[in-house]
């Protein structure tokens, strides 16, 4: 996300990052200098105020930038650099409604995922759990909204200066609520990864608790190292040379990784696992749904990296274009390897396949080629169907939906591609972004992961975990919830 | 009177339903049911996973009939459900010592048909 | 809507509005200061026409405006107000494409809501009446959509100069197709509430009669009254002074309390009452649909809110963002009440929950801080639920999805809470915002809910209105459709 | 979609059609005159460089169009008509951007139609191939996006000169990317037409094989004739006269001939046909979800037509009102017809009528009336229900969704249409117009259905068409895919 | 000790168990089925073609109970399902030889209530 | 022979498979059922209306045995469905006078395994 923030035409945002800078330096012009620099500009524009007057009114945080609010702009005179205020011109104000509006709609698509999740991880699981499974659903979206708003958010992106608790002080039409609104899908994208991996099996005040958490820190905190200086922040991630675009790790694999650790801490559900250690299969209930939500997701994931440029212009289009053609690919992949390994095709793992695909593409997919898009998406399709056999078969980890493969390991894989794709990267950069990547990644999978384990297990052992095993076996929807997804219907309870 | 009660492969129901009409035996009840027999079962696979369904779909037949109609119902069965191949099913006869018609009170054998 | 709509920087469709006062007052500036004033615009925008020609060209209607139909301005000078007529500028011209398809974007997504409405109400109620629900709710947007084309929209929109029918004269590029097409969605999501209060008994035809009398009469007047100033027309309450940004009365309560009347009028499902009046549940057939519509709904919603601005501008962000909270803390509030009164986290309340919240929420949503939306959507979703089990236990009226209490109820609260919450007032002018809030939530009760009464009772006394008690018992998908809607299945129809 | 995209007001990617005619008559305006014409332009927009140095950067491909690449112009000085070439102004700029993130939302509203088939297709067969049709349905635009990247696009678009395989040569932001996305999702769209009709019987590799021809060489072939100037290519039907704005017939017509040849090369389901010939019903297993399917048809129809103009500008506005009022009145046509026919308010019916108002619109849509929209839609409600009834009855072939007579059907009276509503006709052009209609219809019918049958049949006998009386019998979803779709619950198999 | 079993229609099934109540019959197993008998089925339509459903969807009741119970388990039934119509349903009642409760093990009449 | 029918703990079903296969019983029929039985029920709460469920989720099994088997299978079910809890289940032994193997028209015991 970063680069193509800064990349806006009339660059708003950052705007305030570069007065800091220059303020300092600002001292070596001379008045006839400044002079100069101000006649380059529509003297309108001054809205007749002094340079001191509009410069205390540039906003304190990203968060408060309108279309109303001057930006500092920087002026070459007579080989000098001199920073001057101004507000927008109409071109400007128009390309901030754009902005705004793009980032909105996009958040909206990101917000559809939610739905997209539902479908699929209740799909993918048995019907004595789907009430248990759509809960979790909007639930997390509904806590995760609140601590991303009160605590998050400011996490997040906050500098040193002004806290953006509650979103901070904002007025009607500041950037900061479309911003905000953005990143707290992404949040929620994050938290709601978690619950396929430990569906069927987690009672329900202790998911909550733990999304609560994941929307209120860990996530946050991990994604302002990544992604601070969107906003306030400043990240030391993104400092090192760390990148990931639309967050291939920074939501994915830490969603991923969470998981991970989520459905090691429970443990797997009662018979999933046969004396022998040999994996029993639980059958989704219900495909379709399954398929109608990963669609959904890969619709929302227009939203999520078209999105991620915050910008409204030409750029989205190609990261559509790549974002769609790793999705296909992914889901070629997964099909022909799963075919290949088990001999038919299997449905879940094509589902799996194209989401893997999208997950890996977030990472680089700004600055592929299109044949970076297709080798990132089939490899992601391999990788996701080895994986889940392989968590499966020799980790024997429990994961009904292929949470962890999809969005832990396929993101790592996509952040790693960046630096095999990437064009943006120099003859011989190879190995440095290499380098800058695995520290993401590695930094990204110790974080989620050691955080994850930690609160599980704090979780486990003061509200409780796991459900009881009377509760598994009737089922989370009569137990926890005390009604049944499918009433009326006959269906075998009995696996 | 007799209570046949009838396994079938779920695809050779609508041809049984036609056996039986040929032979006027046109009241009788179907249910689902997963069978376990001979047949062994097949291989599904899940997520790469294998899964052994040894429960097979079935349909169940409940016919009652009169002493009379036990041999035409049991010849109609097998005329529409045999395929010769594993798992074409079963026909089990219980004796039966009543049978009533909640509509008009009928017992016995009047209220069979 | 209201006040946004007037808030275009460049406004066009007000232009019209502007041009009948002044012109009457415009006989008193002098040729020289008429002179001054033109010589303030680029005379490019005059395209080489005189005034008097440029005036005749200005659009009747404000559905008529194009981006190439000329406006009208009020500038000031020697301390006169000289109104002079001119075409758009580009910078105008673009602001106009915007606001077309911003606002046919929001029309999208509640669009969209019609499946939401679709889901969630066949998923609350039983499977043998599925393909009945999802019927009424495809069919009152068909039908409902020709209503408010042939005549809906003129009742609601037309001034006393110019009819509306069929939407009027319009030209390829008119504001009018995007207007009415927001506004159609609108009038059929009213329609469309209702039909989850009158499920599983209602006869097809009596419920086809219903939707189109609401959307050729019931919704286009009370809309008018609110809201018909947004085009050529002008409504008594608003000039009273009763706010309704996006509908919480307009929409959702007129919906509600039609959905009530209905549902008195017809009387409770066979069994729903015990003969101690003791209500019996029937549980939903299908809680993951249902769920999945909601969050469809939540989705829609993003446009219905943020698309009342029918501008394509900033404000937009923030009420979309006001929406989510109020959303969130809706679902929350509902979660944590159903929970406390019956011990189980109740899965279709805490539906209800949210859904509440951003019905509550419409009313005040684009001038509400944080705050106010956290405290909107949490009280809705308190309230949801202590209405659902009052209109359930005390009025014992049957309504399956409980669309009165989550449209009606929660709709009246958000007027209200207008007057609380909203930063617009000033200090002491709560109570005549109450007071007007009171007037416009009284006159849609009275409205709705009478003209309900009387149309579902002709409907019972002329077509017939409630299925036969062996069509219900059966299930309507049989007997009025002679389909079931999960052919195939086992289904226990029995209680 | 011809017409509106060279109606861009400051048309871009027409710029380069507009260079290869002027550029020969240029040498007749003298120095003088260009030197009059370049004046009339600001001298900024030449970025420092001559005439000659702009032409050689003016892109040699549509799809290579960005917002940072110069155009020419024609300016007309001393009654000569004068070449000029100049990079774009912010204006421009802005525009481009707009037509480039509103032709990608269309393309993703365009992309969830392929959930929406799932869900139709899904819904109206048989619970025991749903695994298959969903597999069908995600894999089509799989394999479907590659193919159309691979080869389709290029068929379809590319001029002699330069290659359009897997794209060409763009750069970030070119219009190639949101132009070849949007036309991406259309061939999809085609492609996933023939599923339905080839529902419950077909084998899935020969699926696979089909689905990537179609968007790899017959779509592309007719979509070059009908739409080829929109970008490089140019083609002979666009030429005759023919119009087909967003694909009544291109898309549409298209894909239900091809579903047509597929049905008849497969033959009927088993049983579907009595030994008297008549035609038995296999009722579709789940309603709700065919119904929620094709109101997301409906608000993808939104992207579909609206989008067709790919231009940030009001007309779409229009367009989305043309295609609401299409398809409402589409499925009141629908649901009277088959009242009338069959007694019973048939919803599988009304949903096939209000696809098939909006398939028929397509054609149209830009040019026709609101009176020309309920005519067109009416019309084909009626026309869709009839063309069911006589291709089950009559031609008894075997189409378990309807896909021939919405798409194809319904498709064909759309295109014919135009020549009856469209208010572009002069007086008296109706028959040349129906004349070039029915060239296009009939042209269409011949392409899609001779190159289905061929290679339908050619599949047959190669990989093979049809699945095993064994595996149809027990269903395609355990027999090619080892897995139920609603695995646990109690279905009957067996009608 | 006999076996009887009940196919009545669904809507009827809460006057059933309410009539069986009363005579303290409370045990009881239910399960789907459908019916195939003088009712004939009825007509449904999908798409403009007529479908003949001959397989009506029934409740199948099976009780177990002790011999003074046959009759008044009977009567019950026939006081909650009867409508007079047809498709009603039938009752069959059979010999039952054992009854044996899984928990603890108790057999015959003791174990059936 | 004898038809002997069980209604267990749907969640029992695999245990009392595995213990019927350890004695070599390995042909049954399964079906879903709701059963009325002592365990009274459970109380759900829909949109906070309380609904009393008297009719529980329960597995029933059909095995029809050779009279030498009749004594093992009702062990086996029994090992493997009691968990002492009320709710296990009951077990009914019904006479069956006749067999029949569809696919080779065998009858009596020998059609039966
Ligand atoms: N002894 C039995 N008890 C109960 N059901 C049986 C028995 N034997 C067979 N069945 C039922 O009959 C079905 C077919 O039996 P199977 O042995 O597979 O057929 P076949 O004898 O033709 O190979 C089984 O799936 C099962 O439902
Ligand atoms: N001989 C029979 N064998 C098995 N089931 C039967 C028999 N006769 C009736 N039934 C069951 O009873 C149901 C009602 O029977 P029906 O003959 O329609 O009732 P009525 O005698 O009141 O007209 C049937 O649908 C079927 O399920
Ligand atoms: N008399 C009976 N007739 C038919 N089914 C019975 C009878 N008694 C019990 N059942 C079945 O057995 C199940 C378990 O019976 P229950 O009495 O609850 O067990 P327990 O005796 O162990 O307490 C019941 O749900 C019901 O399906």
């Amino acid at each position: 996300m970063r680069k193509s923030i800064l990349g806006w035409l009339f660059c708003m945002v950052a705007g305030l990052a570069i007065v800091m800078p220059t303020v300092r330096a600002a001292d070596e012009p001379t008045a006839a200098d400044v002079e100069q620099a101000l006649a380059t500009v529509d003297s309108a524009l001054f809205h007749g105020m002094t340079q001191e007057e509009i410069a205390k009114e540039v906003p304190v945080s990203g968060s408060y930038v309108d279309e109303t609010s001057p930006i500092s702009e920087d002026v070459e005179v007579n080989g000098k650099t001199v920073t001057i205020f101004r507000y927008l011109t109409d071109m400007e104000v128009m390309q901030f409604r754009g902005n705004v509006i793009w980032t909105c709609i996009a958040a909206f698509l990101v917000f559809l995922m939610q739905a997209g999740f539902l479908c699929v991880e209740a799909g993918f699981t048995r019907a004595k759990n789907s009430v248990n499974i759509i809960m979790k659903n909007v639930l997390d979206f509904c806590f995760g909204t609140c601590a991303y708003l009160v605590i998050g958010y400011h996490i997040m992106f906050a500098g040193p200066d002004e806290s953006l608790y509650f979103l901070g002080q904002t007025d009607a039409t500041d950037w900061g609520f479309a911003f905000w609104l953005f990143q707290c899908v992404f949040a929620a994208t994050t938290a709601t990864i978690v619950s396929g991996a430990m569906a069927e099996r987690t009672k329900f005040t202790g998911y909550i608790a733990y999304s609560i958490v994941i929307c209120a820190v860990i996530y946050p905190v991990y994604g302002g190292w990544a992604w601070g200086s969107l906003l306030d922040g400043g990240g030391w991630l993104e400092d090192v040379g760390f990148y990931d675009f639309a967050g291939s790790t920074v939501v994915h694999s830490i969603g991923g990784w969470l998981a991970l650790a989520g459905a090691i801490v429970l443990g797997p559900r009662i018979g999933k696992y046969g004396k022998d250690g040999k994996p029993k299969a639980f059958p989704g209930h219900n495909l379709p749904l399954a398929a109608l939500g990963a669609l959904m997701l890969w619709f929302g994931w227009f939203g999520f990296n078209p999105g991620s440029t915050t910008t409204f212009d030409g750029n989205m289009a190609r990261i559509a274009v790549m974002t769609n053609i790793a999705g296909a690919t992914g889901g070629i992949g997964a099909l022909l390897t799963i075919w290949i390994i088990s001999k038919k095709p299997d449905a879940s793992m094509t589902i799996n396949g194209f989401l893997a695909g999208m997950v890996a593409i977030c990472s680089a997919v700004d600055c592929v080629t299109v044949f970076g898009a297709i080798g990132i998406g089939l490899i992601a399709g391999i990788v996701v169907v080895l994986s889940v056999l392989f968590i499966d078969n020799v980790l024997k980890v429990d994961d009904p939906v292929g949470a962890v493969s999809v969005h832990g390991v396929c993101g790592a894989w996509g952040t790693l591609a960046y630096a095999f794709f990437s064009t943006g990267i120099e003859e011989g950069g190879m190995f440095t972004a290499l380098k800058n990547q695995i520290i993401g990644v590695g930094v990204g999978f110790v974080w989620a992961f050691g955080c994850g384990m930690v609160l599980f297990l704090l979780i486990k052992y003061t509200i409780g975990l796991r459900a009881s095993r009377e509760e598994e076996l009737k089922g989370l929807d009569i137990t926890e919830h005390g009604a049944e997804a499918y009433s009326g219907f006959q269906i075998f309870t009995t696996e | 009177m007799k209570l046949i009660i009838a396994y079938i492969q779920p695809e050779r129901l609508n041809d049984v339903k036609q056996k039986l009409n040929e032979k006027e035996i046109c009241k009788m009840s179907v249910t689902n049911a997963l069978g376990c027999g001979q047949q062994g079962g097949y291989h599904e696979a899940y997520r790469g996973v294998d899964i052994e369904v040894n429960l097979l779909k079935k349909v169940r037949l409940e016919l009652a009939v009169n002493q009379e109609f036990v041999k035409p119902t049991i010849d109609a069965i097998i005329a529409g459900a045999r395929t010769g191949n594993i798992g074409d099913g079963k026909i089990f006869v219980l004796p039966l010592e009543e049978c009533i018609r909640i509509r008009t009170g009928e017992e016995g054998s009047a209220a069979i048909g």
